[in-house]
C-alpha cells in the first residue's frame, strides 16, 4: 500500500496520461445534469462531487446482454471475449466492493467465467471515497462496506478539494502509481491527516445501525407468514435486482437472426415469477413471498455462508428505485424480529 | 484458456428409442463429433449435462449411460407440452446433431460407497441416472468393490417402465436383486403392483453397512423417506438427487439455489442430512 | 441521459464482435408483404383472382386466418420486427362476417393499432387494412398492387423502422 | 391535508370496528422520504400508520386482481376478502376498469375516494426535488366517480384537455417520431416495473413471458424491447386511465406517457370512450358499433 498525492489542477494531465493505458471512463455530466459513467476526455472532465450512478458498475463487466455464440447452418461459433484495456476512475467505493463480491462468483476456481474474467483483467479500477451519502437510502456502513472501503478497487482516491490522495490497494494499483510517478508527489502530513478526518466525518453522516447479525438471525428460518407480510406490496418487478450492484442472476436466450441464431446471456431477476418455473409447470417459488425470501436470504444468509461476505454493499439503489419503496433493511428487521 | 463453459460441444444422434407407451420419453444415444471432446468428457454416474439446441435453448438432463460405455452418451428426455426445448428435441431424428454442455454436478460418491451394501430406489422418469449407476456397478471391473445390490424401481404403469430390456436382464442375474413394481397393473402384467414406499417396507433390506440411493418425484421421496429411516438408514446414508430449473449449470446464474447450495454445482446428489432442514427442498 | 451514456460506453469498451450472418443478396428492391387473409372472404377472393388469371405482384406472403378478428395486433408487430416491409390484414366486408361480428371487433382494434403505429413513426402505408369479399378477385388484385406500390415508394426499410427490424440490425 | 389524513384514518378505523373490511389498501410513510408507499392495513391497530400527503402517487388498484384471485384449489368455505381501498381519481378509474373486466368484486370492495390535489413524484435523478407529475397536471377527473365514501378536502381543478403534447408530437415528421420513440425505448432495462405497476397488467402469463410462441425475449435488445413496449402499451388501448403508474415505477425515467396517452386520446376521439369514466358495459375493444370509423380502411378502387 502506497500513498501518492496530486494537485487537483493536475488531475487532467493524469487522466490524459491514463489514456495511454486504455480508455478512461468516469463520472461525467449527463444530459439531465446527473452523473453518468462516460468517457473522460478534455471536453468531458470528471465530475468529482456526485452521488452515485443510477446504473450499477456490474454492467461494465457483466453487461445486461452479451452474445456467447452464433449458430449458422449447424455450426456453432464461440464469440470469444475480446481484449480491451479500460481504466475506471472516480467510481464509488460501494460499486467497487460489489465487484469484489462478483469476483467470488464469476472467478471461483471451479468454473471461471471467461467473459467476466477477461474484462476484469483488462480493467484498472480506481475508486473515489465518498464524502457524503448519495441519498438517505445509503447504508454502506451497515453492510461493512463503508464509504472508503478498499475492496474491489486497485487504488482508492480521496478528494481533498485542492489535492487528491491516491492509495494503492493491489499490485496493479501500485504499478499505476509507479508508472505515473512524475505527476504524483508525496502527500503532506496535513493531507494524510485530511484523509483521516474526511473518512471519520463521512462515517458520522451514515446510518450506524449494523446488519452483521442478519446472517445469524436469518439462519433461524423466519416464519413464512412474516415473509408474506413484508412482500405484500412487492410488485414482482426487477427494478431492485437489475439495479443492484451485486445481483448476478442471468439467463440464456436464443435469438433467431435470418437463417441463424445467437445465444445471448442476459440479466434475469429472482423476483420474476418465471425465474424458476419449470417446463413441467411446477414452480418452487411461485409465490412472491418465496421470491422475496430468496433475494434477501441469498444476500444476507447464503452468500455469507459461502463467501463469508454479505452480498449487499448498502448503495440503496433497491430502496430508491422500488416502485413500492420497500426497504431491505426494514424487511430484514421485520422478519427477524 | 480453458474451455468456455457456456459453449456446447457438438454431438450427433446415433439412435433414438421410444421408452414408454405415452411416447413422451425418448432415449437419445449420441456420439461425439470431435474426438478431443470424447477424451475430455469424463463423468461420474449421477452427473448431468445441458442439452443445447441452437435457436431454441437448453435443458438439463441426467446422463443415462455408464462411464464404461465408450464413445457414446445416452440421455432420456421427457417431453412436456409447455417445454420448448424438450419438444424440439423430440422432433429430431437420427443423424441430427445438437450440443451438449457438461458433465455438470457432483455425481454419486462412489468412494464412500465402496465395500457397502447398496439399496437403489427409483421412481418413474427419475430412473435415468440410476440406470447409469446400476450399469456401472454391474461392470465386472467394479462389481467386486461393492457388497449386495438391491434395486427397487416403480412406475405408474407397465407401459411407463424405462429400459425394459435391461430390467429383464437384471432380473436374470444373481449379483443384483431387482424389485419392479407399478402403481397400477394392466393386462398381461404379472409383476408386482404397489407403490414404491410399500415395496420398500416389504422388501425391507437391511440398513446395516448400507447406503441408499433414492431418486424420484418429490411426492415419492416424501413417502419413501420415512420407511427408509425406519429401516435404520441414517440421513447421511440416504443419497438423493434434486431437480431444479437451471441455466448455467456451473453455480452462477442463481436459479437452482436452495439454501446455501446450488443444485447444479453442489448437487444434484445430496445426502438427506444436508437438505432435510431446507424448506425449499420440495418434499 | 444516463443509459445512453452507459450503453455507449459499454459499446465502446466492450465490443462483442457479432458475426454478420449471411443474408440473401438483394439487387433490386422487392418488398415482402405479409397478408393475413380471412378464410371466408379475402382468402377466397385471392383464390378467385388466381383462378381468373388476374395478374398481381408476387411480393405478398399469405397467412390464412379464420377471421380478421383472429388477427392479434402482436402478429402485425411481430411481422414487422421479423423483417416484413409491410403488413396487410383483410377480412369480410362489414355485415358479411362468417362469425357475424368478428370483423367489426377487428375494425375497432385496427383503427387503434394503425393510429398508434403511425404515431410511433411507422409509416401508415406499411400497415394496411381492407375488406375483400369472396367474389372480388379483381379488388384483391388491385389491393395487392396498391399495397406493394405504396411500400415500394417508401423504399427499403432503411428509414424509420430500421432499428426495429431484427434481421439486419445488431441491436 | 392533515385533517384529510385524520378523517381518512377515522373512516378506515370505523370500517374495521364495524367489521366491514378485512384489508384496507392505503399508504404508509416511506422509510427514506416523506412520501407515501403502498400499505395493507389489516386491523384497527394499523390504521394509525396510514398517511395521506402529496407523495401518495402509487396506483393501489394494482393489488386488487391478486387479492380477489380465486385459488386453484380453494379451501372449503373460501370467501374472497372484503377490501377497502384508498383511491385518488386515477386509482378510482382503474378500480372501475377492473370491476368491468371482472378482476375486482364490486360487492367485496369499499372504495374510499380521496380529494387529490396532485401528487409529487420522486425524481428519477436523485439531484432533483420531487415535482407534481404530468398525469396530475393533465388530470381531468381528480375525484373517483365510483367512490362509496368520499373524504372531503382540497381538490385539484380538473383540466379540459391534456392532449396538447400528443398533438404536438403527432405533428412531427414520422422519422423524428420514430427516433424519439427509439430514444425512449433505449433507456429501458427491461425490469418490467411498468408492467408490474400497471393495474391493467394482470394477465396470469404476460405475452412477453410466453415461450410458445415466443413474442419477445427478456433480452434487453432494442428490437425486443420495442416489441415488448409496443405490445404492452397496445394492450392498454381503451383501458389506459392515464394514471402514470408505469411512468412513476420506471427506474430509468422512460417517458411512456408520451405514447400511452395517445391510446387514451384515440379511444376518446375515435370511439368516445374515456376508460374508467364512460359507463359503457363492455371494454372498448370487446365491442363495436355498426357505424364505427372506417377512415383507416384501404380502398384499392379509390383514386
Amino acid at each position: 500500500m502506497r500513498k501518492q498525492a496530486i494537485d487537483t489542477l493536475k488531475l487532467k494531465k493524469l487522466i490524459a496520461a491514463m489514456g495511454k493505458d486504455g480508455e478512461v471512463f468516469g463520472p461525467v455530466a449527463g444530459e439531465a445534469g446527473e452523473a453518468v459513467l462516460g468517457p473522460l476526455t478534455d471536453k468531458t472532465p470528471a465530475v468529482l462531487n456526485f452521488g452515485n450512478f443510477k446504473l450499477p458498475l456490474k454492467r461494465v463487466f457483466f453487461p445486461q446482454c452479451e452474445v456467447l455464440s452464433t449458430a449458422f447452418a449447424g455450426t456453432v461459433t464461440e464469440e470469444k471475449p475480446e481484449h480491451k484495456k479500460i481504466v475506471l476512475f472516480g467510481i464509488r467505493t460501494c460499486d467497487a466492493k460489489a465487484m469484489d463480491h462478483l469476483d467470488r462468483v464469476f472467478l471461483s476456481q471451479d468454473a471461471i467465467d471467461p467473459y467476466y474474467s477477461r474484462r476484469r483483467e483488462d480493467t484498472l479500477v480506481i475508486s473515489m471515497a465518498c464524502t457524503a451519502p448519495a441519498s438517505s437510502a445509503c447504508f454502506c456502513l451497515s453492510t461493512g462496506a463503508g464509504p472508503s472501503n478498499r475492496a474491489g478497487a486497485d487504488a482508492v482516491a480521496f478528494n481533498l478539494g485542492k489535492a487528491v490522495v491516491f492509495e494503492s490497494v493491489t499490485e496493479r494499483g501500485d504499478a499505476f502509481l509507479t508508472k505515473h510517478k512524475t505527476l504524483f508527489r508525496q502527500p503532506t502530513a496535513a493531507e494524510l491527516e485530511g484523509v483521516k478526518r474526511q473518512e471519520a466525518a463521512t462515517h458520522k453522516k451514515l446510518s450506524q445501525q449494523s446488519l452483521s447479525d442478519a446472517p445469524k438471525l436469518l439462519k433461524k428460518q423466519p416464519d413464512p407468514g412474516r415473509w408474506a407480510e413484508v412482500s405484500a406490496t412487492c410488485l414482482s418487478c426487477g427494478a431492485c435486482t437489475y439495479l443492484c450492484p451485486t445481483c448476478h442472476c442471468f439467463d440464456f436466450q436464443e435469438e433467431s437472426v435470418g437463417d441463424g441464431s445467437r445465444k445471448l446471456r442476459v440479466h434475469d431477476a429472482c423476483m420474476f415469477e418465471s425465474f424458476t418455473r419449470e417446463a413441467s409447470g411446477h414452480n418452487p417459488r411461485a409465490d412472491k413471498s418465496k421470491r422475496m425470501q430468496q433475494r434477501v436470504m441469498h444476500k444476507f444468509s447464503y452468500a455469507p455462508e459461502n463467501y463469508n461476505e454479505l452480498f449487499c454493499v448498502g448503495c440503496g439503489r433497491c430502496i430508491v428505485n422500488c416502485p413500492s419503496a420497500i426497504d431491505i433493511r426494514e424487511t430484514i428487521a421485520k422478519v427477524t424480529l | 484458456m480453458s474451455r468456455n463453459p457456456y459453449v456446447a460441444m457438438p454431438m450427433r444422434i446415433d439412435r433414438i428409442r421410444i421408452e414408454n407407451d405415452a411416447k413422451d420419453l425418448k432415449t437419445f444415444r449420441l456420439s461425439f463429433c470431435n474426438k478431443s471432446d470424447e477424451s475430455d468428457f469424463r463423468y461420474v454416474c449421477g452427473q448431468f449435462a445441458m442439452l443445447s439446441l441452437p435457436g431454441t435453448g437448453e435443458c438439463p438432463v441426467g446422463i443415462a449411460s455408464s462411464p464404461f460405455d465408450k464413445g457414446v452418451l445416452e440421455f432420456t428426455v421427457k417431453r412436456y407440452a409447455s417445454g420448448v426445448v424438450t419438444t424440439a428435441l423430440h422432433d429430431l431424428s437420427e443423424g441430427d446433431g445438437f450440443g451438449v454442455r457438461g458433465p455438470m454436478g457432483n455425481g454419486f460418491p462412489f468412494q464412500d460407497l465402496k465395500g457397502k451394501n447398496l439399496l437403489i430406489v427409483g421412481g418413474g422418469f427419475a430412473f435415468t441416472t440410476l440406470r447409469s449407476t446400476i450399469t456401472y456397478l454391474l461392470d465386472p471391473s467394479v462389481r467386486g468393490d461393492y457388497k449386495n445390490i438391491t434395486v427397487i424401481y416403480g412406475a405408474r404403469g407397465p407401459g411407463e417402465l424405462l429400459y425394459k430390456a435391461e430390467l429383464a436382464q437384471w432380473q436374470q442375474r444373481s449379483d443384483i436383486k431387482t424389485h419392479i413394481t407399478v402403481d397400477k397393473g394392466s393386462e398381461g402384467w404379472t409383476g408386482r403392483v404397489g407403490l414404491v414406499p410399500n415395496v420398500v417396507k416389504e422388501a425391507a433390506p437391511s440398513a446395516a453397512d448400507s447406503y441408499c440411493i433414492v431418486c424420484g418425484p418429490p411426492i415419492m421421496l416424501k413417502f419413501t423417506l420415512p420407511p427408509l429411516l425406519d429401516l435404520g438408514f441414517t440421513p447421511d446414508k440416504i443419497l438423493t438427487s434434486l431437480e431444479r430449473k437451471m441455466t448455467c449449470g456451473i453455480g452462477k446464474c442463481g436459479r437452482c439455489n436452495i439454501g446455501k447450495y446450488y443444485v447444479c454445482k453442489d448437487g444434484p446428489v445430496f445426502s438427506y442430512d444436508k437438505i432435510k432442514d431446507i424448506p425449499e427442498n420440495g418434499f | 441521459m444516463q443509459t445512453k451514456a452507459v450503453k455507449q460506453s459499454a459499446k465502446k469498451t466492450l465490443p462483442t464482435k457479432e458475426t454478420k450472418l449471411p443474408m440473401a443478396a438483394q439487387s433490386s428492391y422487392e418488398p415482402t408483404i405479409v397478408a393475413f387473409l380471412c378464410n371466408w372472404c379475402s382468402y377466397a377472393g385471392a383464390d378467385l383472382a388466381g383462378v381468373s388469371r388476374l395478374q398481381y405482384p408476387t411480393n405478398v406472403r399469405v397467412v390464412r386466418v379464420p377471421c380478421s378478428g383472429r388477427v392479434d395486433p402482436m402478429y402485425v408487430i411481430k411481422a414487422l420486427q421479423q423483417g416484413a416491409d409491410g403488413v396487410l390484414v383483410s377480412g369480410c366486408h362489414p355485415g358479411d362476417c362468417h362469425y357475424i361480428s368478428g370483423n367489426l371487433v377487428a375494425r375497432r382494434k385496427f383503427a387503434m393499432l394503425k393510429s398508434f403505429l403511425d404515431y410511433l413513426g411507422i409509416e401508415p402505408q406499411r400497415v394496411q387494412f381492407s375488406w375483400v369479399s369472396a367474389s372480388e378477385g379483381g379488388r384483391f388484385a388491385s389491393l395487392i398492387e396498391k399495397v406493394v406500390s405504396d411500400v415500394k415508394k417508401l423504399g427499403p426499410r432503411g428509414g424509420s423502422a430500421e432499428t426495429f427490424r431484427r434481421c439486419h440490425a445488431n441491436n | 391535508m392533515q385533517t384529510t389524513e385524520k378523517t381518512m384514518r377515522e373512516t378506515v378505523k370505523k370500517l374495521f370496528l364495524d367489521n366491514k373490511v378485512d384489508i384496507v389498501i392505503g399508504f404508509q410513510k416511506s422509510t427514506v422520504s416523506d412520501s407515501g408507499r403502498p400499505f395493507f392495513a389489516r386491523s384497527v391497530a394499523d390504521t394509525d400508520k396510514l398517511v395521506w400527503n402529496d407523495g401518495c402517487a402509487a396506483n393501489l388498484a394494482v393489488f386488487l386482481p391478486k387479492l380477489f384471485e380465486k385459488p386453484l384449489r380453494p379451501r372449503e368455505g373460501f370467501k374472497p376478502p372484503r377490501v377497502g381501498i384508498i383511491v385518488k381519481g386515477c386509482d378510482g378509474r382503474s378500480v372501475s376498469g377492473l370491476i368491468k373486466e371482472k378482476q375486482a368484486l364490486r360487492d367485496h370492495l369499499i372504495i374510499i375516494g380521496m380529494p387529490c390535489s396532485g401528487m409529487k413524484t420522486a425524481s428519477k435523478n436523485r439531484q432533483e426535488a420531487a415535482t407534481v407529475g404530468r398525469a396530475c397536471v393533465e388530470c381531468a377527473a381528480p375525484l373517483a366517480n365510483e367512490a362509496d365514501i368520499v373524504i372531503r378536502g382540497d381538490l385539484k381543478k380538473p383540466v379540459k384537455s391534456g392532449y396538447d403534447r400528443i398533438k404536438k408530437f403527432q405533428s412531427l415528421p414520422a422519422k423524428e417520431r420514430w427516433e424519439r420513440f427509439v430514444a425512449e425505448m433505449s433507456k429501458c432495462i427491461r425490469c418490467n416495473a411498468c408492467r408490474q405497476a400497471c393495474p391493467n397488467c394482470y394477465c396470469a402469463v404476460c405475452f412477453a413471458d410466453q415461450k410458445k410462441p415466443s413474442w419477445t425475449s427478456q433480452a434487453a435488445r432494442l428490437s425486443d424491447t420495442i416489441v415488448f413496449h409496443m405490445g404492452r402499451m397496445f394492450h392498454q388501448a381503451g383501458r389506459c386511465v392515464e394514471c402514470d403508474a408505469c411512468v412513476n415505477a420506471c427506474p430509468m425515467g422512460v417517458d411512456l406517457r408520451l405514447f400511452t396517452q395517445k391510446l387514451a386520446h384515440d379511444a376518446h376521439e375515435l370511439f368516445g370512450v374515456t376508460p374508467g369514466i364512460t359507463p359503457e358495459e363492455l371494454p372498448m375493444l370487446q365491442t363495436f358499433k355498426q357505424d364505427d370509423t372506417e377512415c383507416f380502411i384501404t380502398d384499392p378502387e379509390e383514386k
